[in-house]
């Protein structure tokens, strides 16, 4: 445990060193990154060990009312660990070198910093052993990457980001600190989690209202529809390693609350696993169609978490299903699905922002119909990027389709066990989790064809290249880890899923274990049959080899079916490819069209613009705000400048209060 | 996990007679158009032919052009490990089966649509776009249709689901196959969904995404569409024909191989007898599909 | 020596040596520095007095028990001279830029002199007198100083604003006299001997047998009265108009301790009526009552301003609203406001600080024109939007903690609309307050304005509170704690 | 036992609705004089031992509001030269009339008051009547009149009624007090005039009407 506090003090430090360096950005780029990595490799030591031995405890007291400094990292602790140090490993690497292409316009001391304690406050989030702490740390994370947002607050659109931000982080923490208050009513009124943990006189309704509201405040960072708006905005506009970061990691310790309130509340009954595959469903399937409609690349990709939220809150939803209804098969597939969907989406998000990032390095543009062609200049870039593709689309060999494949297999079951009317819940996931690998196909096949392949539709774009070792080193590991994924959790992933299912589902570990096993066939079948479409590719690639050897190999432009002037600009564009789905979903996602046709027998302009905003935003929350402000605004006759009045205001308060005071005796 | 090496005796044949399979469309058509048509096994002399010529590159393309092709005729290749053909169950089972199998197809599909989009060109640009949207909407049905059969019998893999005591019967089946023959025409990019003799290029789905392609890599996908055909008519087939009483080993497996060769007839019917739908009701189509199934899988037991 | 007495007296007449010191001064240089020196005197004197009071635990009494110093009242010493200190330094910081340009001559540097160390006497009168008659007059000289110094440079509008101020300010004096009275006419049937109907420790110490209705009328009164001077809405009318045309450090210490001080003189009604009605918490509904008002008119004040001085003027009703609120709801809820007193007096005067020096470059306080002020002035922007980031409530600053748990004193004592109107309040508070602050920090910055060059003392003047509020947040001392917990023991039960 | 002194409090009390129903400000002043005297009488007609007490605080009130306070208040009207009050907000005679339904209402819940304050029976009938109209005549031209001079004035008169409620607490309260608390209003009346003053230097008005430019 000491290593781990060792760690956080590496990261404070180090961040602390960068800010006072920032006179320098390559020493400040240095102290940053160097600490980051340092205390992420440190703080991997404990997380690592966590899984396979006792929690690992710290218990310090605090002068701070109902706060102590406790930290523990059992195995539900250690699971999420590992994927935020390690993802904030890469990302720092990544970093270092993404960052210090800013370092003529900006000091990079006060990003350096944010960074580091955007680890700090994620870590101690997940490592907190108390309520105050876990709020405390929260608000660290939280704040540390609302100033990572605004890294670039010139643009007008990244201050919004950042306004909408925090105020949806803020709303959020108002339903968390309810939520550890009504746990710390019960709990003689401690905020530690091991009070906590002795609950068992809670009332269904209580619990209810906890985990209901649990659902709202962590879900608003997780990012579960309707309280994602924060979401696609705020991604974009952080520097893409740090988009990695909390898209990849900050958005799940959302999930990691979640699953740590659970721990609390005792056994769930039925509703509550039916509103998480609810939510589930919606921001899987909506999310993903939001995505396809955007042409900003990162924030195409920020949809997508929303989506892969979804998927985890599926697989914990049917998890929890199989818990309330004692199908403990259900309860571990779902939850292990949901568990390493986590893992999973962090690695392969992780990389694909990190793609995004360095195209948007090179290219300095977000905008998809922008650019094109990048995968000739860029091969490495554009290679990775592929892998991170197939693995968000769920399609094998690759990670994403292994924690699908468990949620599926969850469904299917739940098809077949679940008495009559809760079928819907599996049914629903299997008809969202299709649904969604459709589109998700649809939108990397548009993400990765448009802006990697055809020509290029700018010029400028000439001369760009594969970013340096740093960021090549992250990309490249991850994108390794998207297919060495499967091979871990079948030699060594299982048992440590194991006790990270415990300790949310309660489940006796033997029996975990043996459910846990019944996975083992399917994966080994998935790497025969990966090897085999292997082996059968590399065949086809020598035979034609061997076949076009002798034979005459021609080079010619793409067949253009008879124009005589072809350009890049005639090339099919995102919004083109994605229209057909996406009007085909019209009513939610009210995509707004300029279009002036060509008009005439010889035209001279015609312009098309399509934009898809937010609906929850434009719908729900706008309004919701612009009725708010129009109550207010009601008052402001209240002071309007006239003194006489403002005298009155003092009498008529003091009759009110007299009328109180006969009125109650 | 388990292996049965009988079936790959199954898979042999799938991989040699599928050509065959896909040749029966066009004579069917030809036969209704009252011409004479091309014989059945014209796609071998085309296949072969096509690997013995050169290829043109389009000089937009990259290694995704190239690799496209290959990986998408190895990924279906693979899935044939794992389709079971009655009596003789997948070469390669285990639980969740199907997942994969269905995922390998999407794995295909997904090339398919890069290779196109290598291209740059806005035609090939135009069938990917419509490729995707017609996948997406066409899985859900699938799924409900296994869905369905799946919990009828009570099992997670594809290779007990004909072989079961009691298989899917009556409305219900009617209802699966119904949708499984829908599937059939949009995975295969057939009339209603897609006329692939069509020659104008907007409105093509599967032909125009492969315009650039030439030589053997045109002869790989060709052979890709045909191994579709033959997977996809294949589960139709063993739908149909599991409710039959067994009578030897392989009686039913040649039942099924003949109704395999009939629905490539039906498909030529329906080609022939049905036009191509316009492309803004064939969602309307395939989300009937889904409901159809959902309908399927609300009644049966 | 040995029981302080010695000390209260010093605090109450070191500030009337200060005036006469100031009034002979010449240089207007010298008289700000002597100002500055002066209240560092009297805030280690206040020092020791606290230390004192805490390190003994009890209270200190001196003069024939008619000067009083116990947890509350050294609390609130200590807020005051936190503030106080704080705010000369700024004050010579703020008026010596002035100095620079001539704005600041020594007639004007002898007024404002004279007045902070008087409107210091005034509220040491408030703070250590034991008599409650002495301590409204305390408050009414406070109010006079105060509402002087608002129009200090007598500009049009500072002087509407000090006219409405003092007439709103004389009315509920008047209220709170009467109030006053009545609490003495409570003991109307008790023998208590002339010197005492209205010396607190004796009220208090028999204050079960004190006339209950009376008691009721005079909070009425009372609660209006000094209500009007806290800003609680609907009295918060002046509130604004005087934040907001009065220099930046009298805007700093009016926010900053003026509001607290009256609203420490309910403070120390509200046991005594507690008493009297046998915890019948009928005067803490009212707090709540006001706390809540003040909080949603505030919010809705917040969301459309566009002078940033008004802006933190509604903050500090906002904030009242929360210390009245905490107030009312008990228990807890009393450390809770106890705490966030300090805790909102550090930053409102860092906030203060940041856009009255702010406005002084830009020279202008709408929010439209202030815009991008991170860019043009690193220390007060970030400072400024530091500031409003701990006054909207975000952790780990300090004023986070004491609103945490403001919400669990709430939810112990199933104050459930108090609590979601606090949440919906603040909330509302936090999107409005965000918004301005976002553009105001880094909005589009027009090329001409100059860029200053931040010195050593802006550094403290910014960072010294930011760290406290840090602190604070993250760390309360245990004697602080102690002290916190002692004060609400004499307010609440 | 209480007559002369229910004698002076209705003489304040018609007092208040002359001031009420004046407009000119040489009246007004001249009304808060007449109420001046009889306040300093009013604490000697009370039996007391503590005579000097009595005594002492007569003569300070006497010093402050028969004196003090109304040369103040007449410098103030010459520096700004204004001489009658114009056009208040609320007229003369409906302020007037208001003055009396007060004085009928605050008769009417005396004996409420008394009962629910534990006063006394022997308690001077007079006193809590006269006290409120007092009070509410000064709060009336405080809230309604458009003239800062007239405000000032009305303070005054506010006060003085505070003054007479005091009188209940006149054995208990210590004398100390109750100097600071005249000294108090003195001073409150003091600054008030400066800033009045200052009002009309910077301005040359003293129409509290037009100082309306701060609202929102």
């Amino acid at each position: 445990m000491e290593i781990f506090l060792i760690a956080l003090f590496v990261l404070a430090v180090g961040g602390a060193t960068a800010l006072a360096c920032s006179f320098n950005a390559r020493l400040a780029s240095w102290m940053g990154a160097g600490s980051a990595v340092i205390g992420c490799t440190l703080g991997l030591i404990p997380a690592v060990r966590s899984l396979t031995t006792e929690p690992l405890t710290w218990h310090s007291a605090w002068p701070l009312p109902y706060c102590s400094f406790s930290l523990k990292i059992d195995a539900l602790a250690g699971f999420f660990l590992i994927v935020i140090l390690g993802l904030s490993l890469l990302g720092a690497l990544y970093g270092g070198e993404y960052l210090y292409g800013y370092a003529r316009q900006r000091k990079l001391g006060t990003p350096w910093l944010s960074f580091n304690f955007l680890i700090i406050g994620m870590a101690l989030t997940v490592a907190a052993d108390n309520g105050l702490l876990f709020l405390l740390a929260w608000e660290v994370m939280t704040l540390s990457s609302f100033l990572l947002v605004i890294f670039e607050h010139e643009q007008a659109e990244v201050r919004s980001a950042g306004l909408t931000y925090l105020i949806a982080a803020h709303i959020g923490v108002a339903f968390l600190i309810l939520v550890f208050l009504l746990l710390s009513e019960h709990a003689s009124g401690s905020m530690d989690f091991a009070y906590f943990l002795q609950i068992h006189d809670l009332q269904s309704k209580t619990a209810g209202i906890i985990f209901f509201f649990s659902i709202i405040g962590f879900g608003t960072k997780a990012g579960f529809m309707p309280f994602h708006v924060w979401l696609p905005d705020a991604h974009p506009a952080a520097p893409s390693h740090v988009s990695a970061i909390m898209s990849g990691v900050m958005i799940k310790t959302g999930i990691y609350g979640i699953l740590r309130i659970l721990t609390f509340l005792g056994p769930p009954p039925p509703w509550w696993g039916g509103l998480l595959v609810n939510v589930g469903v919606v921001s899987g399937v909506l999310g993903v169609w939001f995505a396809l409609a955007q042409h900003d690349l990162k924030r195409l990709l920020a949809y997508h978490s929303v989506e892969n939220i979804g998927i985890i809150a599926m697989g914990l939803g049917i998890g929890l299903l199989g818990i309330s209804y004692h199908l403990p098969t259900i309860a571990v597939l779902g939850l292990a699905g949901g568990l390493l969907h986590v893992m999973n989406h962090a690695i392969f998000k992780g990389l694909l922002f990190l793609g995004a990032g360095a195209v948007l390095q090179a290219t300095h543009t977000r905008e998809m119909d922008h650019l094109g062609g990048v995968g000739k200049k860029m091969p490495l870039t554009s290679v990775v990027f592929l892998i991170g593709a197939v693995a968000i689309c769920g399609l094998p060999p690759l990670n994403g389709f292994i924690s699908e494949f468990f949620i599926y297999w969850a469904s299917f079951l739940g098809t077949m066990q679940f008495a009559d009317s809760r079928i819907i819940f599996a049914l629903a996931i299997i008809v969202a989790l299709a649904l969604i690998g459709g589109l998700a196909v649809a939108c990397f096949s548009k993400a990765f064809s448009i802006v990697f392949l055809g020509e290029p539709r700018n010029q400028e774009h000439q001369h760009i290249h594969d970013p340096g070792v740093a960021m090549t080193i992250a990309m490249v590991f991850l994108a390794a880890m998207c297919f060495l994924v499967s091979i871990l959790v079948l030699y060594c992933g299982l048992p440590l899923l194991g006790q990270t299912i415990h300790i949310v589902s309660k489940l006796e570990l033997q029996q975990i274990e043996y459910q846990l096993a019944a996975i083992v066939p399917p994966l080994k079948g998935l790497f025969l049959i990966s090897s085999v479409v292997l082996l059968s590719t590399t065949f086809l690639m020598l035979w034609r080899k061997y076949l076009l050897n002798k034979r005459q190999v021609g080079k010619a432009v793409t067949w253009d079916c008879g124009y005589l002037a072809p350009n890049a600009r005639m090339q099919y564009t995102s919004s083109s490819y994605a229209q057909p789905l996406v009007d085909l979903n019209c009513y939610i996602l009210r995509t707004r069209k300029d279009v002036q046709k060509p008009d005439g027998y010889f035209p001279q302009t015609a312009r098309f613009l399509s934009h898809t905003l937010d609906t929850a935003m434009q719908k729900l929350y706008r309004p919701m705000f612009e009725v708010i402000a129009r109550l207010f605004n009601k008052l402001m006759w209240l002071q309007h400048g006239y003194l006489h009045i403002y005298m009155l205001y003092l009498v008529i308060t003091l009759l009110s209060l007299f009328v109180f005071y006969l009125g109650i005796k | 996990m388990t292996w049965h090496w009988s079936s790959l005796s199954v898979v042999l044949a799938a991989l040699l007679l599928s050509p065959l399979l896909l040749g029966i469309i066009p004579r069917v058509k030809a036969w209704f158009a009252g011409r004479q048509g091309q014989p059945l096994f014209q796609v071998y002399y085309d296949l072969a032919k096509l690997l013995g010529k050169g290829a043109v590159y389009s000089t937009t393309t990259t290694w995704v052009f190239r690799l496209g092709p290959l990986l998408s005729l190895s990924t279906i290749a693979a899935s044939l490990l794992l389709l079971p053909m009655l009596e003789f169950p997948a070469t390669l089972q285990f639980s969740g089966d199907f997942l994969l199998f269905v995922y390998l197809f999407a794995m295909a599909r997904f090339f398919a649509i890069l290779t196109a989009m290598d291209t740059g060109s806005s035609f090939e640009g135009m069938g990917a776009s419509r490729e995707a949207i017609f996948a997406t909407l066409t899985e859900p049905a699938l799924f409900l249709s296994l869905a369905t059969l799946l919990k009828h019998n009570g099992t997670m893999s594809l290779s007990e689901v004909f072989l079961s005591a009691a298989p899917l019967t009556g409305t219900t089946m009617i209802l699966i196959a119904f949708v499984l023959l829908i599937v059939l025409l949009a995975e295969n990019c057939r009339v209603p969904v897609d006329d692939p003799t069509t020659h104008l290029e907007l409105t093509m789905i599967h032909e125009v995404m492969v315009l650039d392609n030439s030589g053997p890599d045109l002869a790989f996908i060709t052979y890709t569409a045909s191994l579709k055909l033959w997977i996809t008519s294949n589960i139709l087939a063993q739908l149909l024909v599991a409710p039959f009483p067994e009578h030897g080993a392989l009686l039913r497996p040649l039942l099924a191989f003949t109704t395999m060769v009939l629905l490539a007839m039906l498909v030529g019917v329906i080609e022939s007898t049905i036009a191509r739908l316009r492309l803004i009701y064939v969602p309307k189509l395939l989300v009937g599909a889904s409901m159809l199934a959902l309908l399927g899988f609300t009644i049966a037991r | 020596m040995r029981d302080g007495g010695v000390l209260l007296w010093l605090l109450l007449f070191l500030p009337l040596v200060g005036v006469a010191v100031c009034l002979v001064l010449k240089s207007p240089r010298k008289i700000l520095l002597t100002t500055c020196g002066g209240i560092f005197a009297i805030g280690a004197v206040a020092a020791i007095a606290i230390a004192i009071v805490i390190i003994r635990g009890t209270p200190i009494l001196a003069a024939n028990d008619w000067l009083l110093l116990d947890a509350l009242s050294a609390y609130h010493l200590l807020v005051m001279i936190l503030t106080f200190a704080l705010t000369t330094l700024f004050a010579v910081r703020y008026f010596g830029d002035e100095l620079r340009v001539n704005h600041f001559p020594t007639s004007l540097a002898r007024q404002f002199s004279s007045l902070w160390f008087g409107i210091v006497a005034s509220i040491m009168t408030v703070l250590l007198s034991n008599n409650l008659g002495v301590m409204w007059v305390g408050i009414e000289a406070t109010t006079l100083v105060a509402s002087l110094l608002i129009s200090l440079h007598g500009q049009p509008l500072a002087l509407e604003a000090s006219w409405k101020y003092i007439l709103l300010g004389v009315v509920g004096g008047t209220f709170a006299f009467i109030g006053t009275l009545t609490v003495g006419i409570s003991t109307y049937r008790l023998p208590v001997e002339t010197s005492g109907c209205l010396m607190w420790t004796q009220l208090m110490a028999c204050a079960k047998t004190l006339n209950p209705e009376a008691l009721k009328i005079a909070f009425i009164f009372l609660l209006t009265g000094y209500g009007t001077k806290v800003g609680l809405a609907p009295m918060h009318s002046w509130l604004p108009d005087a934040h907001s045309q009065a220099p930046a450090p009298v805007s700093a210490i009016f926010s900053g301790f003026l509001l607290n001080l009256s609203l420490y003189c309910i403070m120390r009604y509200i046991p005594l009526v507690e008493v009297a009605t046998n915890h019948a918490r009928w005067s803490l509904r009212i707090m709540v009552a006001f706390g809540i008002i003040s909080i949603m008119i505030s919010a809705a004040f917040i969301l459309v301003q566009h002078d940033v001085k008004r802006l933190l003027a509604y903050h500090s009703v906002e904030h009242m609203g929360i210390i009245t609120m905490g107030l009312g709801i008990g228990g807890l809820g009393v450390l809770a406001g106890l705490f966030h007193t300090l805790n909102h007096s550090v930053c409102k005067t860092l906030s203060f600080f940041c856009a009255g020096r702010l406005g002084q470059l830009y020279g202008t306080h709408d929010m439209e024109q202030l815009s991008g002020v991170a860019r043009v002035a690193p220390v007060w922007g970030i400072g400024l939007f530091a500031s409003i980031l701990a006054l909207i409530g975000v952790a780990p600053f300090a004023i986070f903690m004491s609103e945490f748990q403001l919400v669990k004193a709430a939810l112990d004592n199933r104050a459930m609309w108090a609590l979601v109107f606090f949440l919906f309040g603040s909330s509302a508070i936090f999107v409005g307050a965000l918004r301005h602050a976002m553009s105001m920090t880094w909005g589009d910055t027009a090329a001409d304005k100059s860029y200053d060059k931040a010195n050593i003392i802006d550094y403290v003047l910014v960072l010294f509170p930011l760290g406290l509020l840090l602190l604070l947040g993250l760390w309360i001392p245990e004697f602080l704690w102690n002290l916190i917990q002692n004060a609400a023991l004499i307010v609440g039960k | 036992m209480y007559e002369w002194m229910d004698t002076c409090l209705v003489a304040i009390l018609v007092l208040d609705l002359y001031i009420l129903g004046t407009s000119r400000l040489i009246a007004v002043i001249q009304a808060t004089i007449v109420q001046g005297m009889l306040l300093g009488i009013l604490p000697l007609t009370v039996h007391s031992q503590e005579t000097i007490h009595h005594w002492i605080l007569s003569i300070s009130v006497l010093l402050s509001n028969v004196f003090l306070m109304p040369y103040l208040a007449i410098l103030l009207i010459r520096k700004v030269e204004i001489r009658r009050e114009v056009e208040p907000f609320l007229e003369f005679t409906p302020s007037l009339m208001i003055g009396m339904a007060i004085a009928f209402i605050s008769f009417w819940i005396a004996p409420y008051s008394q009962k629910i304050l534990q006063l006394p029976q022997h308690f001077p009938r007079m006193l809590m009547p006269a006290a409120i109209t007092t009070a509410m005549s000064g709060f009336i031209i405080l809230a309604t009149r458009r003239k800062a001079v007239t405000q000032v004035l009305g303070y005054l008169v506010m006060e003085n009624g505070i003054y007479i409620w005091g009188l209940t607490l006149l054995d208990k309260m210590p004398l100390l007090v109750e100097l600071g608390v005249i000294l108090g209003i003195f001073m409150t009346v003091m600054v008030m005039a400066t800033v009045c003053y200052r009002v009309y230097l910077r301005l040359g008005h003293v129409n509290v009407d037009e100082l309306s430019n701060l609202k929102g």
